[in-house]
């Protein structure tokens, strides 16, 4: 933790090789990783992780609506819960439930999700998506997101596209991509993009602090190229995973 | 949690009564555990602890703290118990709450010992820098990431393979302070001390099905259990913390039978997450 | 066999008169105030029997615990140092609640307060400390470092209406109980109990206030709840009466007669005529109310 | 016999009041209510279907929510929100609709003395904009009692704190309704000179309490004289 | 056995009072009686001089994690402040604590043999128990019991409509939930609920009650610990039964509860506050005497079990002696309610 604020203290975030903090390039995305069904209880879930962000997600749905004041007759209920370990960040919180900036985040990837899912095929039901947060390194939004669309697919959820995203910054005048926690809470511009990549359609765009039109056009791009390489590396997961099934299948 | 048809509950039942589950076991054997240790790299350790389909993480994260009054030169330790959702939805918002307090009340009295801190599986000794001053705080944290059946024993053995895996920095405690304030400390971040975890007692839960018992239920056999006595038990074979689970009640000799069949299981048991844990921290250090 | 039917008969009878005191509850009551009479067999101005019993609660520096007919309150206080604020710097604070937990009556569940409560906290609060009961300055130990924190807290153990006259005499007899213990000052400025013996390793200084002493009241304040209903006026109310006539008048009077709170909330309107004898009722129970928690403390004494 | 006030005011003189209704267009009803600078805006919704917690199937159900200028609600605020209920409920007719909620919300703008009688009256002709049946109108006011025993009307919040008491009295307007079981059925005394509301601070003797109330009365006719003014003006302007 | 010769005395005081508080009194009566019955062994002057020379540091609130202690409690008044601004600002703003004497003043207890409890009890010697039913008229049935000076009201409501949308069950619910006085405990408290004991009481009273009797429908078992001395959740458990049994609630049995503590080489039972601070192991079952079944047992500490045993037979016959006393009050609460 304290080593962090060390380093906050200065703010050369890219040194003279144009390299980063964590040796990456501005525009190299760090090591992403995604595993299906790593909960048998859900009827899809998924881990995935970009660096040292870990999250899980799991879908229980479609299935009956538990509360019956919130059914809908001619679309699904999408519920989303999103959830942060105690451990998952390097000072130890006992956050409570519902603060404000989890519910901001599960309303956030609850309209994302939302948004990608053909709610009006599957009437008067519910889809419950819950994300759990193992650990916290920048980014998680992205993560949650991406884990969510794996578990969606998993769970065979009919979807318009598969909804990637991805986060770029903007710092010491250079556009970076997928900020880690050093540099997320740098205080510089952080756009969290997510798009669906087929029907290149952007579905989520949050930016915070100001960035001038051009600046936010070059970090835009690059975040856009972030998505896609996520959504290109989902496809080979999911169809590896389908592969599996087939063998299972014996077919 | 679980909705079973009469014909499912008495399937199982028979099977229980003839020694052969549903998946194959024989009553008292468990299910096969694999142990990951160091899965949570800003924790001082951690360790995901797999058995069946049961899934859990513990984490434990040491903090500098000041002892209190009435235990001068020990260390806190606290334990908390988190059900993620994705476990289930019943899980979800406050659902968890109940059950996860009444884990964590379960092993806090497994592995806290009495009051006075006497047979404590956790050396809070040890944890100890000066005495009356400096402590160690130890946050020891579950998380369930999938739930069938037998979370305390899971969470349990977890905490043990968390523990060994952990390991402490040393303290310098600066030489002159006045009586009254906080003397400073310099925490080292290269030397660490390894945490001795031989007393840390494993918790073993049988569950009463009929007139036998299991070990290691999954959420099925659970769901139709009429009471369950989850007993920690270390390597010394002393019963170190006891909870009943369910309300039906059972006959006082019935719960000393009980006992001693658990004390049967857990050197079985001990060996086996003993031998598991070595094998984790031997790829983790491979890795 | 005769008496048998004629208990049988009896038994009939009643539950006919329940089944009419639970349909038709006004008329029930109107019925009864005719006869200027009550179900409970009171007449219209009489307040239910009333017991005052003074140290309940062993951990508490104060306590008292009080009936008024079924209406149940403890009333306890407990007594901690505190560093004054700068602009009162020689004076205590006192600070009171009233709770109703969920025991008290079947309306309330855990988890939400009822609505009621933060009512008749802020009005005990009011009244205790607007009639100038207690001189803050008593409570002070040290002109700007230590003086007395008093929390009072009133529990509610069964509600059966009238709730605010109970814990208002609660309050005050758990007040007049209490005894101020002996403390000294340490070397680390800190406020320490005399424990009879010394302490060692520390040096005590003699004793900050002598010997465990009692507050002094200048005046204490009694209240009385009455119902307005056409015209009759209904003194201390059961929890029924409350529920079905609704228009409630607080009178509350210290010793020497003066109104330190009327509390009228909505309801049915009020006259000066009616205000007057609700005063006048109150002036009554008063004095009832300040004999029996003279009694309650000479019994104190005594043991 | 004169006693000066900081603000030059006559003791039995009111703050300049102002009132202005209907303009929150969300709303059912709104109304926004001054005396000189304590202001309190209320606005009101309903009659619609009642909670389950408050549901009653006789009576229709009033619901009060104060929004303090700053900070969070506390217990004070608690308190004023049981007596404006209490005070709403005795002054609207519950029985037209039953099993219904209605929710008067009310947000102090600015606090110069006088707060609840302020809140009250602005809640009031809230309901009158909202349309919600009502028996009669009901005017607030603020009674004081210097130390020299004096009564001043509708302190400001600095004369408050040097008052010996001071007591807030809710009164029905002037207005007469002839509705079976309404109050006008007993009959002790003119029907205005009933008092709905009475709560006091600090102590004072039950004669100037009465005298308080005799001063307080005779304020609110005038109160009530401007209240309904200000509804006739608005009813004109809308039709 | 000394217990049972106290339990009759016990008893005695309980008869008498009920007979003589048939009304408003009951509850003041038992406080004079048991002021005057049991001064010798337990009078308030005495507990103050306990209370002075000790600082009783563990109430169970908080006793059970000391690290847990300062976030708990925090949010606990948090949410005080959030729910009903509790203790006007004033006392919000400043921080206060109570003048007791400085730890070091205390002496370290005795746990060799020949050691005396701080109240002057055998080891094998319950406290002075007082028992009473129908003490809240507002509940359909409560209970005040008082050991020592662990003094606890259970009020009983229901069988009533289940509360909001909870699904249909063809059994009744049982709803537990017990909280504290901010007076309880020898450092002022939060005075709010606590979780643990209520989740104990639950699974302890759940196994008792035939909830076929009542389906659909929620029973509350709301329990106030008005002054905890120590063994608070016995207490309760034992008092809620009670409470249960007066509101005519289907039991297959009573239940009874009773704690043993172990300090060093002894075993004593019903532990004050003040033991219960130093033990090293505690051991607490309830116990359904009639039925002679266990539904709860909790252990804490290193045991043998040999030990277990002989402590489980202990808290057992006290279990026992503590039924035929519940049951005589409830005989005699039956007897003057009918004349």
């Amino acid at each position: 933790m304290d080593h962090r604020i060390s380093l906050k203290k200065e703010t050369e975030y890219i040194s003279p090789e144009g390299l980063r903090l964590d040796g990456r390039l501005p525009s190299e995305m760090r090591q992403i990783s995604a595993e299906i069904g790593v909960v048998p209880n859900a009827d899809g879930s998924a881990a995935f992780e970009m660096g040292n962000t870990k999250v899980i997600a799991a879908v229980y749905g479609p299935r009956k609506v538990q509360n019956w004041g919130q059914q809908i007759n001619d679309q699904a209920l999408v519920r989303c819960e999103y959830r942060m370990a105690n451990f998952s960040t390097g000072d130890r919180v006992r956050r409570p439930k519902g603060d404000r900036r989890t519910t901001e985040i599960s309303l956030v990837i609850r309209q994302t999700m939302e948004a990608c899912i053909m709610t009006q095929q599957m009437p008067r039901t519910q889809i419950d998506i819950y994300v759990q947060v193992l650990q916290a390194d920048g980014g998680t939004r992205s993560a949650c997101i991406n884990a969510a669309t794996l578990a969606l697919a998993a769970a065979g959820i009919p979807m318009r596209d598969l909804v990637t995203s991805c986060s770029a910054g903007y710092l010491n005048g250079t556009p970076l991509l997928d900020l880690n926690y050093v540099e997320d809470s740098a205080g510089g511009p952080d756009v969290t993009l997510g798009i669906l990549p087929t029907l290149d359609r952007v579905t989520l765009l949050q930016a915070d602090s100001k960035l001038t039109m051009d600046a936010f056009e070059s970090v835009m791009q690059l975040a856009t190229e972030g998505c896609m390489a996520v959504a290109g590396y989902i496809r080979r997961v999911l169809r590896e995973h389908t592969k599996q099934l087939e063998l299972r299948r014996g077919v | 949690m679980v909705g079973l048809s009469a014909g499912e509950k008495h399937f199982i039942k028979g099977g229980i009564d003839q020694d052969l589950r549903s998946d194959g076991r024989k009553r008292l054997t468990y299910r096969p555990i694999s142990i990951e240790t160091g899965v949570i790299p800003q924790a001082n350790g951690s360790a995901r602890l797999r058995m069946g389909d049961t899934d859990v993480i513990a984490t434990v994260k040491a903090e500098i703290g000041k002892p209190s009054h009435l235990h001068p030169n020990r260390g806190k330790v606290a334990i908390f118990v988190d059900c993620s959702a994705i476990a289930s939805p019943v899980f979800e918002g406050r659902g968890g709450e109940e059950l996860s307090t009444e884990l964590s009340v379960a092993l806090q009295r497994c592995l806290l010992g009495g009051k006075s801190g006497a047979g404590a599986g956790i050396d809070l000794l040890s944890l100890n820098v000066m005495e009356g001053k400096i402590c160690w705080d130890l946050y020891i944290e579950g998380l369930v990431i999938n739930a069938d059946g037998n979370l305390l024993d899971a969470l349990g053995a977890a905490i043990k393979a968390a523990l060994s895996n952990t390991g402490i920095p040393k303290v310098n405690v600066a030489a002159e302070f006045s009586a009254e304030e906080q003397p400073e400390v310099d925490i080292s971040d290269e030397d660490f001390l390894r945490f001795d975890t031989s007393s840390v007692p494993v918790i073993i839960t049988l569950t009463k099905v009929g007139k036998h018992y299991i070990v290691d239920a999954t959420s099925e056999e659970e769901s139709h259990m009429s009471s369950a006595i989850s007993v920690s038990i270390n390597s010394r074979g002393q019963i170190c913390g006891l909870t009943k689970r369910g309300g039906a009640g059972v006959d006082p000799s019935v719960v000393l039978d009980m006992i001693s069949v658990a004390k049967h299981v857990s050197e079985h048991f001990i060996m086996k997450l003993d031998s598991e844990i070595s094998a984790a921290e031997a790829d983790e250090a491979g890795s | 066999m005769g008496s048998t039917d004629g208990i049988q008969a009896d038994i009939a009878s009643e539950i006919e008169v329940d089944a009419f005191r639970r349909l038709f509850p006004l008329r029930f009551y109107e019925r009864h105030l005719s006869e200027s009479v009550r179900p409970d067999a009171r007449p219209l101005n009489k307040a239910r029997d009333t017991s005052v019993a003074l140290g309940a609660v062993s951990s508490a520096d104060g306590s008292a615990l009080v009936k008024i007919g079924h209406t149940t309150m403890l009333a306890a206080i407990k007594v901690e140092v505190m560093t004054p604020s700068l602009d009162s710097p020689d004076e205590g604070c006192l600070g009171i609640e009233f709770n109703m937990p969920p025991i008290c009556s079947p309306s309330v569940r855990p988890g939400q307060t009822a609505e009621l409560a933060p009512v008749i906290s802020k009005q005990l609060s009011d009244s205790i400390l607007s009639s100038g009961m207690i001189n803050l300055k008593e409570l002070s130990l040290i002109s700007g470092k230590a003086a007395w924190m008093l929390y009072l807290d009133v529990y509610c153990l069964d509600a059966d209406g009238a709730l605010f006259d109970a814990a208002l005499l609660a309050a005050v007899a758990a007040l007049s109980h209490l005894r101020i213990p002996v403390v000294s000052v340490n070397d680390d400025g800190r406020v320490v109990a005399m424990a009879g013996e010394h302490v060692e390793g520390k040096s005590v200084r003699e004793p900050i206030n002598r010997e465990k002493r009692k507050l002094t009241f200048s005046c204490i304040p009694f209240s009385l709840t009455c119902i307005l209903h056409q015209k009759y006026i209904l003194a201390d109310p059961t929890a029924e009466e409350e529920l079905i006539m609704e228009t409630l008048v607080t009178v509350v009077l210290d010793l020497s007669g003066r109104l330190v709170s009327l509390y009228k909330l909505g309801g049915n309107l009020a006259y000066n005529s009616t205000v007057q004898d609700c005063v006048a009722l109150t002036r009554r129970r008063v004095k009832e109310l300040h004999q029996i928690l003279n009694e309650a403390v000479s019994d104190m004494e005594v043991d | 016999m004169e006693i000066d006030r900081a603000d030059g005011r006559q003791p039995n003189q009111l703050r300049p009041l102002s009132c202005s209704h209907n303009f929150l267009n969300r709303a059912h009803g709104s109304a926004r209510w001054s005396h000189g600078d304590t202001t309190v805006i209320a606005a009101v919704y309903g009659p619609k279907s009642g909670k389950k917690t408050n549901e009653n199937p006789k009576k229709a159900s009033v619901e009060v929510v104060w929004k303090p200028n700053t900070g969070h609600i506390g217990r004070d605020e608690k308190e004023y929100e049981i007596v404006v209920k209490r005070t709403l409920e005795s002054i609207c007719l519950l029985t037209v609709n039953p099993s219904t909620t209605v929710s008067v919300i009310l947000q102090v703008v600015d606090d110069d003395g006088g707060l609840l009688p302020c809140a009250i009256n602005a809640a009031c002709a809230a309901l009158v904009d909202a349309g919600i049946p009502l028996k009669h109108l009901a005017v607030s006011i603020c009674c004081g009692l210097t130390e020299s025993g004096f009564v001043v009307l509708d302190p400001t919040k600095s004369e408050e704190q040097s008052l010996q008491a001071f007591t807030y009295l809710v009164f029905p307007n002037s207005f007469r309704s002839v509705l079976p079981g309404s109050p006008l059925s007993v009959e002790i005394g003119p029907f205005e000179n009933g008092i709905i509301t009475s709560t006091t601070h600090g102590v004072m003797s039950v004669e100037n309490y009465l005298f308080c109330i005799e001063r307080g009365r005779s304020a609110s006719a005038a109160l009530s004289e401007f209240l309904r003014k200000s509804l006739t003006k608005w009813n004109e302007s809308n039709s | 056995m000394g217990s049972l010769v106290h339990y009759c005395s016990a008893l005695v005081a309980a008869a008498g009072s009920i007979a003589a508080a048939v009304a408003a009194l009951c509850l003041k009566k038992n406080f004079l009686l048991h002021s005057s019955l049991f001064f010798g062994h337990f009078g308030h002057e005495n507990f103050k001089e306990v209370k002075q020379t000790t600082p009783l540091k563990s109430s169970p609130l908080h006793s059970l994690c000391p690290a847990l202690l300062g976030s708990h409690t925090k949010t606990e008044r948090n949410r005080e402040t959030e729910m009903s601004s509790k203790s006007s600002s004033t006392t919000t703003m400043t921080t206060t604590y109570s003048p007791s004497p400085t730890v070091k003043n205390r002496q370290p207890i005795i746990k060799d043999v020949d050691w005396a409890r701080p109240d002057k009890r055998g080891f094998h010697q319950c406290r002075p128990a007082y028992l009473n039913t129908g003490t809240v008229n507002a509940a359909s049935g409560s209970a005040y019991v008082e050991f020592g000076s662990t003094k606890v009201i259970v009020s009983v409501f229901g069988p009533r409509e289940s509360k909001k949308a909870s699904m249909y069950s063809d059994i009744g619910r049982l709803n537990c939930n017990v909280s504290y006085t901010t007076f309880a405990t020898h450092f002022r408290g939060q005075g709010t609920e606590n979780k643990e004991i209520s989740s104990m009481l639950h699974k302890a009273l759940e196994g008792a009650i035939i909830l076929e009797s009542f389906p659909k429908t929620t029973v509350d078992v709301f329990a106030l610990v008005l002054e905890s001395g120590g063994s608070d959740l016995p207490v309760v458990i034992s008092c809620a039964s009670l409470a249960l049994a007066d509101a005519g609630i289907m039991m297959y049995d009573l239940v009874t509860s009773v704690s043993v503590s172990c300090l060093g080489s002894n075993l004593i039972i019903d532990p004050i506050t003040e033991e219960e601070t130093y033990q090293d192991g505690s051991l607490m079952i309830t116990f359904m005497p009639s039925r002679r079944e266990v539904t709860q047992l909790t252990l804490t500490g290193e045991w043998s079990t040999p030990r277990i045993h002989e402590a489980m037979q202990l808290c057992m016959d006290a279990c026992c002696k503590l039924g035929e006393i519940m049951r005589s009050c409830l005989k005699d609460a039956a007897a003057s309610s009918e004349s």
